[in-house]
């Protein structure tokens, strides 16, 4: 039981490394702002989301499981304001560089 | 070298690097940010003390790490005060630096 | 299991690290928040790795504390621009 | 140890970031970065305390002002001023350098084993009646020094309002602009707001068994006063109401009280008896709490701008 | 003082004392500030004389007993708690504080009156941090553990730092933000030592780091840096830029309570490292240091000082000379072949000037506040006349010039002659030439304004206010404490030394 557990725990913490890569990634290499804010909300969201995700099978807790979704949710909610803003102004500035 | 040394080294270049800035920055908000990060150094090396001095079943000492709460709550406070300074000084002469008076 | 969970900690921040070199080749502020924002994801998703690879239960609640204030700080950011737009115009 | 060398470069990588940017705003960014992840060196430091305080304090409420100052001065400072000349720029480099370099040789000189008080905390933690070490040396051990700090709160509060203009005294902090009921802000503060709430009163409440205080708890509470303030949801006082006074004074207030009944019931100033040492400390702390987060938020919002109206 | 007294091990008797001498004046500001405008100045005109009975009582029993007075925070016993102590120079230096900050008191009364029914800045902020200040120092001077102290020197920052900013005009403020910036150096500087020693040694107080510390490179380290730190805070040439503007910009009772005490709690504090953290250790070479930037400051300050245009940066840059004599003690009172050196002439002559120089440069401040109301502008060239409208006023800033320039009958005489008689002893005769020629520039600074005063006006003197005559027998009553303490015996005090040497003994236990 805990085998399977362990086992997805890895799984999910190895896909969400995976999409931290690919974030990175998407920032280092696309030309303009916006397609790179793209790829970081990616990152942001399903990153973390699956590594909460896989953390979850480790937990013994209800209030420990509630705490770590509050965080992903938390981090969505800041990752949220912020490319909601700038995707404002990068559009009122254009795509320049 | 164990982990408490490694961040010992990195508070030391911190308080360092903190100091080269507060002594060369002309902008006071610069020079602010500069005092924090010689405060976090300092900060760093109570917590290198404390968690050398780890025993009676406790992590790290937690004297040294119940003064850096202190300090850390000072360090805001002077922050504060000096951004309120600043931003007022902004306000009345538009300056931002202190090197040009008298 | 903890070996494997501090291994993906050290990835992550890995992953920022790199991250960070577009703060440093710095181009336009969007890109610096952008990367501010990578790092802090990253940051909370080491943070709550190390937590469970190092079984430091506490460390749950830093990174709940540090995005609750990651909200906050993205919210006076908000503000500010705002503000400062208002006195451009 | 690989993850330690990593963050530890980290670390001073963007400390540097910090120090050497050309514009100021960037310079904000990179130290909000930085307290972020001194908080993780807090937690590999097995100072979960400290990285709360860290997270939320160090670069939460700090970023969050810093932010708010470096936005409204970056349209100046971003205009290069003066450059220090290169001889003292070279010769503070010397300096900086030599300090660094012998606070390192000293890292290393520090004796083995290292001396340490933690046996004595844990021979004495009975009597306080805690079971977290940290808000032991804070509230019993070394109360004087947070009881002295709580003042320097206030004094450092006073400061900020002694700035404003005479006609002003009594008048509210900060700017004001009503809610935008669709806006950003009043989405993020009005999902925001209940939850940070709830987070601050439970970092606050398990202080006494696990990391966490009224340190803590206080600042989290401040922000969320300070992010309804900045949606215009509600409005900072003025700053000499007396209810608001009495909000600052209350926790300084009820520690001198109980520090002083302390001669009577426990035999000196700030003592308490074992018995119900923890009860005492509970009555100081929730009084405490209130009155930090209420200086903490006033101090950035700054001294009074605007008229009290009515 | 050969018969050594010995350090308390536990609280002593009277020692709740030293509680009440912090906390008194800490809960008349809580108070002053819960309670709201009008009541500021009436609660700090209680707190005063209560607080002088203290200071009185606290002598008395220091020097009855002969020994420390001693009190352990909460019961716990250092090193897990905090001691406080006072010992033949805290008492000293509290008994100063609690007169002239209830002289200053009485002096701004008329300056900073409190509104019936309605608040006031600059009232309520002034009496707050009057009060603040006094608690502040009362801790710097009676703080047993390293890390209290720097509490102790923040809530004395945050006290003083709104002061230099009080009339709110923009160059008072960037004085203010430039004194907070070098303030926080200093604090920060201290701090890193205080961490290094608590890493080597494993305790923050004072005594039982003194019987632990050797001379080694990390004790070295910190108490340098720790110094460093307390020099930049007690504005030591070269670091005293800061000082001139903000102690020149605040309104003339604050810069009394600044010039004539503020910056002495880390000079106090460098006493303490250098002669009870590491009593067996301080080197010549290390004094002699100290002793270099005290003369540097003495010239350096007087000079600047003779070329003012403006009365308040006179007597500013004076004190920046001033400072400069208190670190001849490190020179001269350093004998680490013989020891004990608190019974120096050096010891208590360092300890006289300190307090004299706070009387006389109080009523010298509050003096030119008198005179720049009554002028309407401080301009040392336009002073003429000055001296036949305002006599009393003129006659105290002279008397206070006594002292500086270290003439009889005055604290600044005996001082300074102990100082002299110090440095030919020890053949150290270069300090000689230094309090010589430092006692000259001040005689030529402080002669440049009363010739200035007492000339007769070329058009007849028109004065803006009326300075009533109770504010002027305020600050006359301050400069003659400055002149009374001419009349103590020229040779070592037993009082400053009452604790030291038991701080040796314990050293070597």
């Amino acid at each position: 039981m805990s085998l399977a557990l362990d086992g997805l725990t890895i799984l999910a913490v190895g896909a969400g490394a995976f999409f931290f890569l690919a974030g990175t990634v998407g920032l280092l290499r696309f030309p303009d702002a916006l397609s790179r804010l793209h790829a970081l909300t990616k990152a942001d969201n399903l990153g973390l989301g699956l590594i909460v995700f896989g953390l979850l099978f480790q937990m013994d807790g209800l209030l420990s499981a509630l705490k770590l979704v509050g965080v992903w949710l938390l981090t969505l909610l800041a990752g949220a304001t912020v490319t909601q803003l700038l995707a404002r102004t990068a559009r009122m500035s254009g795509p320049h560089e | 070298m164990s982990a408490a040394t490694l961040y010992g080294l990195c508070s030391a270049a911190l308080i360092g690097l903190g100091l080269f800035g507060l002594i060369t920055h002309p902008q006071a908000l610069r020079k602010i940010l500069a005092f924090n990060l010689i405060g976090s150094g300092v900060f760093l090396l109570f917590g290198v003390a404390a968690r050398r001095g780890a025993a009676a079943g406790f992590g790290g000492d937690p004297v040294p790490q119940a003064l850096v709460i202190t300090g850390l709550v000072v360090a805001f406070v002077s922050t504060a005060v000096a951004v309120s300074l600043l931003l007022r000084l902004f306000q009345e002469t538009g300056r931002t630096t202190l090197s040009s008076d008298e | 299991m903890s070996d494997f969970l501090l291994a993906a900690a050290g990835f992550v921040l890995a992953m920022v690290a790199l991250g960070l070199v577009r703060i440093l080749r710095g181009s336009s502020e969007a890109d610096r928040i952008m990367a501010a924002q990578l790092l802090g994801t990253g940051g909370i998703a080491a943070l709550l790795l190390l937590a469970q690879a190092l079984d430091i239960p506490a460390a749950v609640d830093v990174a709940l504390v540090l995005a609750l204030l990651a909200a906050f700080i993205s919210a006076a950011f908000v503000k500010g621009i705002a503000l400062s737009q208002a006195d451009e115009a | 140890m690989a993850f330690d060398i990593l963050l530890g470069t980290l670390v001073l990588g963007v400390a540097i970031w910090t120090v050497a940017a050309r514009d100021t705003f960037a310079a904000v960014i990179g130290f909000v970065a930085f307290g972020l992840l001194v908080a993780l060196v807090w937690v590999r430091l097995a100072a979960s305390d400290v990285a709360l305080t860290e997270a939320a304090l160090g670069s939460g409420l700090t970023g969050g002002l810093l932010l708010g100052a470096g936005t409204r001065l970056a349209r100046v400072e971003t205009i290069a001023t003066e450059k220090p000349g290169a001889i003292l720029g070279l010769s503070a480099a010397a300096v900086c350098a030599l300090i660094s370099t012998g606070v390192a040789l000293i890292v290393f000189l520090l004796p083995e084993p290292a001396p340490t008080l933690a046996p004595q905390v844990a021979a004495n933690i009975a009597t306080t009646g805690l079971e977290n070490p940290v808000p032991a040396v804070l509230m019993a051990y070394r109360a004087i020094d947070t009881l002295l700090e709580v003042i320097v709160l206030l004094l450092a509060l006073l400061a900020t309002w002694s700035l404003a203009p005479d006609d002003l005294w009594g008048g509210l902090p900060g700017h004001h602009d009503p809610a935008d009921l669709d806006g950003v802000l009043t989405f993020v503060a009005q999902l925001l707001v209940p939850v940070g709430v709830l987070v601050g009163i439970h970092i606050f409440w398990i202080g006494s068994v696990a990391p966490g205080g009224e340190f803590q708890g206080a600042t989290i509470l401040a922000a969320m006063w300070i992010l309804l303030s900045m949606a215009g949801l509600v409005d900072m006082p003025p700053v000499n109401r007396r209810w608001l006074r009495m909000v600052l004074v209350a926790g300084p207030a009820v520690f001198f009280a109980i520090g002083l009944a302390g001669f009577a019931i426990a035999g000196g100033f700030l003592a308490y008896p074992p018995s119900y040492a923890k009860q005492l400390i509970l009555t100081i702390e929730i009084p405490l709490t209130l009155s930090i987060a209420a200086t903490l938020a006033l101090l950035v919002a700054g001294p009074p701008e605007r008229q009290a109206s009515g | 003082m050969n018969n050594p007294a010995p350090m308390p091990d536990a609280a002593t008797p009277g020692g709740f004392l030293l509680v009440l001498a912090i906390i008194l004046p800490v809960i008349g500001a809580l108070l002053a500030l819960a309670l709201r405008g009008p009541y500021a100045e009436r609660i700090a005109l209680v707190v005063m004389p209560a607080g002088i009975a203290v200071a009185v009582i606290i002598t008395g029993e220091v020097w009855r007993t002969r020994t420390v007075l001693q009190y352990f925070v909460g019961g716990w016993a250092p090193p897990l708690g905090i001691a406080f102590r006072a010992d033949g120079l805290s008492v000293v230096m509290m008994l100063t504080s609690a007169l002239l900050i209830s002289g200053i008191g009485l002096f701004a009364r008329a300056q900073f009156p409190s509104f019936p029914r309605r608040e006031a800045r600059a009232p309520l902020v002034f009496w707050t941090l009057l009060l603040a200040i006094w608690g502040a120092l009362n801790a710097v001077f009676i703080g047993g553990d390293l890390f209290n102290l720097y509490v102790a020197l923040e809530l004395l920052t945050f006290a003083a730092v709104p002061l230099v900013s009080l009339d709110g005009r923009p160059e008072t403020i960037a004085a203010a933000l430039r004194y907070l910036l070098f303030a926080l150096l200093g604090s920060i500087l201290y701090l890193l030592g205080a961490v290094l020693l608590y890493g080597a040694y494993g305790t923050l107080d004072i005594i039982m780091l003194s019987g632990r510390i050797r001379a080694e490179p990390v004790a070295w380290a910190a108490i340098s840096l720790m110094t460093a730190g307390l020099l930049a805070k007690a504005a030591l040439y070269p670091f005293h830029l800061w000082l001139p503007p903000a102690h020149a910009g605040a309104p003339a009772p604050a810069s009394a309570i600044l010039s004539g005490l503020v910056v002495k709690a880390p000079f106090f504090l460098v006493v303490r490292l250098w002669f009870d953290v590491m009593p067996r250790m301080p080197e010549r070479a290390a004094a002699q240091v100290l002793g270099i930037l005290g003369a540097a400051a003495i010239i350096l300050g007087s000079v600047v000082a003779l070329r003012q245009a403006r009365l308040k940066l006179l007597i500013a840059y004076s004190t920046v000379a001033q400072i400069g004599y208190l670190f001849l003690i490190f020179p001269l009172a350093i004998r680490p072949e013989t020891g004990h050196p608190w019974s120096t002439t050096a010891w208590t002559g360092g300890m006289l000037q300190a307090i004299s120089h706070a009387f006389a440069k109080a009523a010298m401040f509050m003096a030119a506040g008198l005179i720049a109301e009554a002028l309407g502008h401080d301009r040392v060239v336009r002073l003429a006349g000055v001296g036949r409208a305002l006599p009393i006023t003129v006659f105290a800033f002279g008397l206070g010039g006594l002292s500086l320039i270290g003439l009889p009958p005055s604290g600044g005489f005996i001082a300074k002659a102990m100082l002299l008689t110090a440095a030919v002893s020890e053949g150290q005769w270069w300090w000689a030439v230094v309090v010589l020629a430092g006692g000259l520039l001040a005689g030529g600074y402080v002669f440049v304004v009363l010739a200035r005063a007492l000339a007769d006006p070329i058009e007849p003197l028109r004065l803006a206010t009326t300075v009533s005559v109770s504010r002027q027998a305020v600050v006359l009553t301050v400069a003659l404490c400055a002149v009374l303490l001419g009349f103590v015996p020229l040779r070592p005090w037993e009082l400053v030394e009452i604790g030291r040497p038991g701080l040796a003994i314990m050293g070597l236990r």
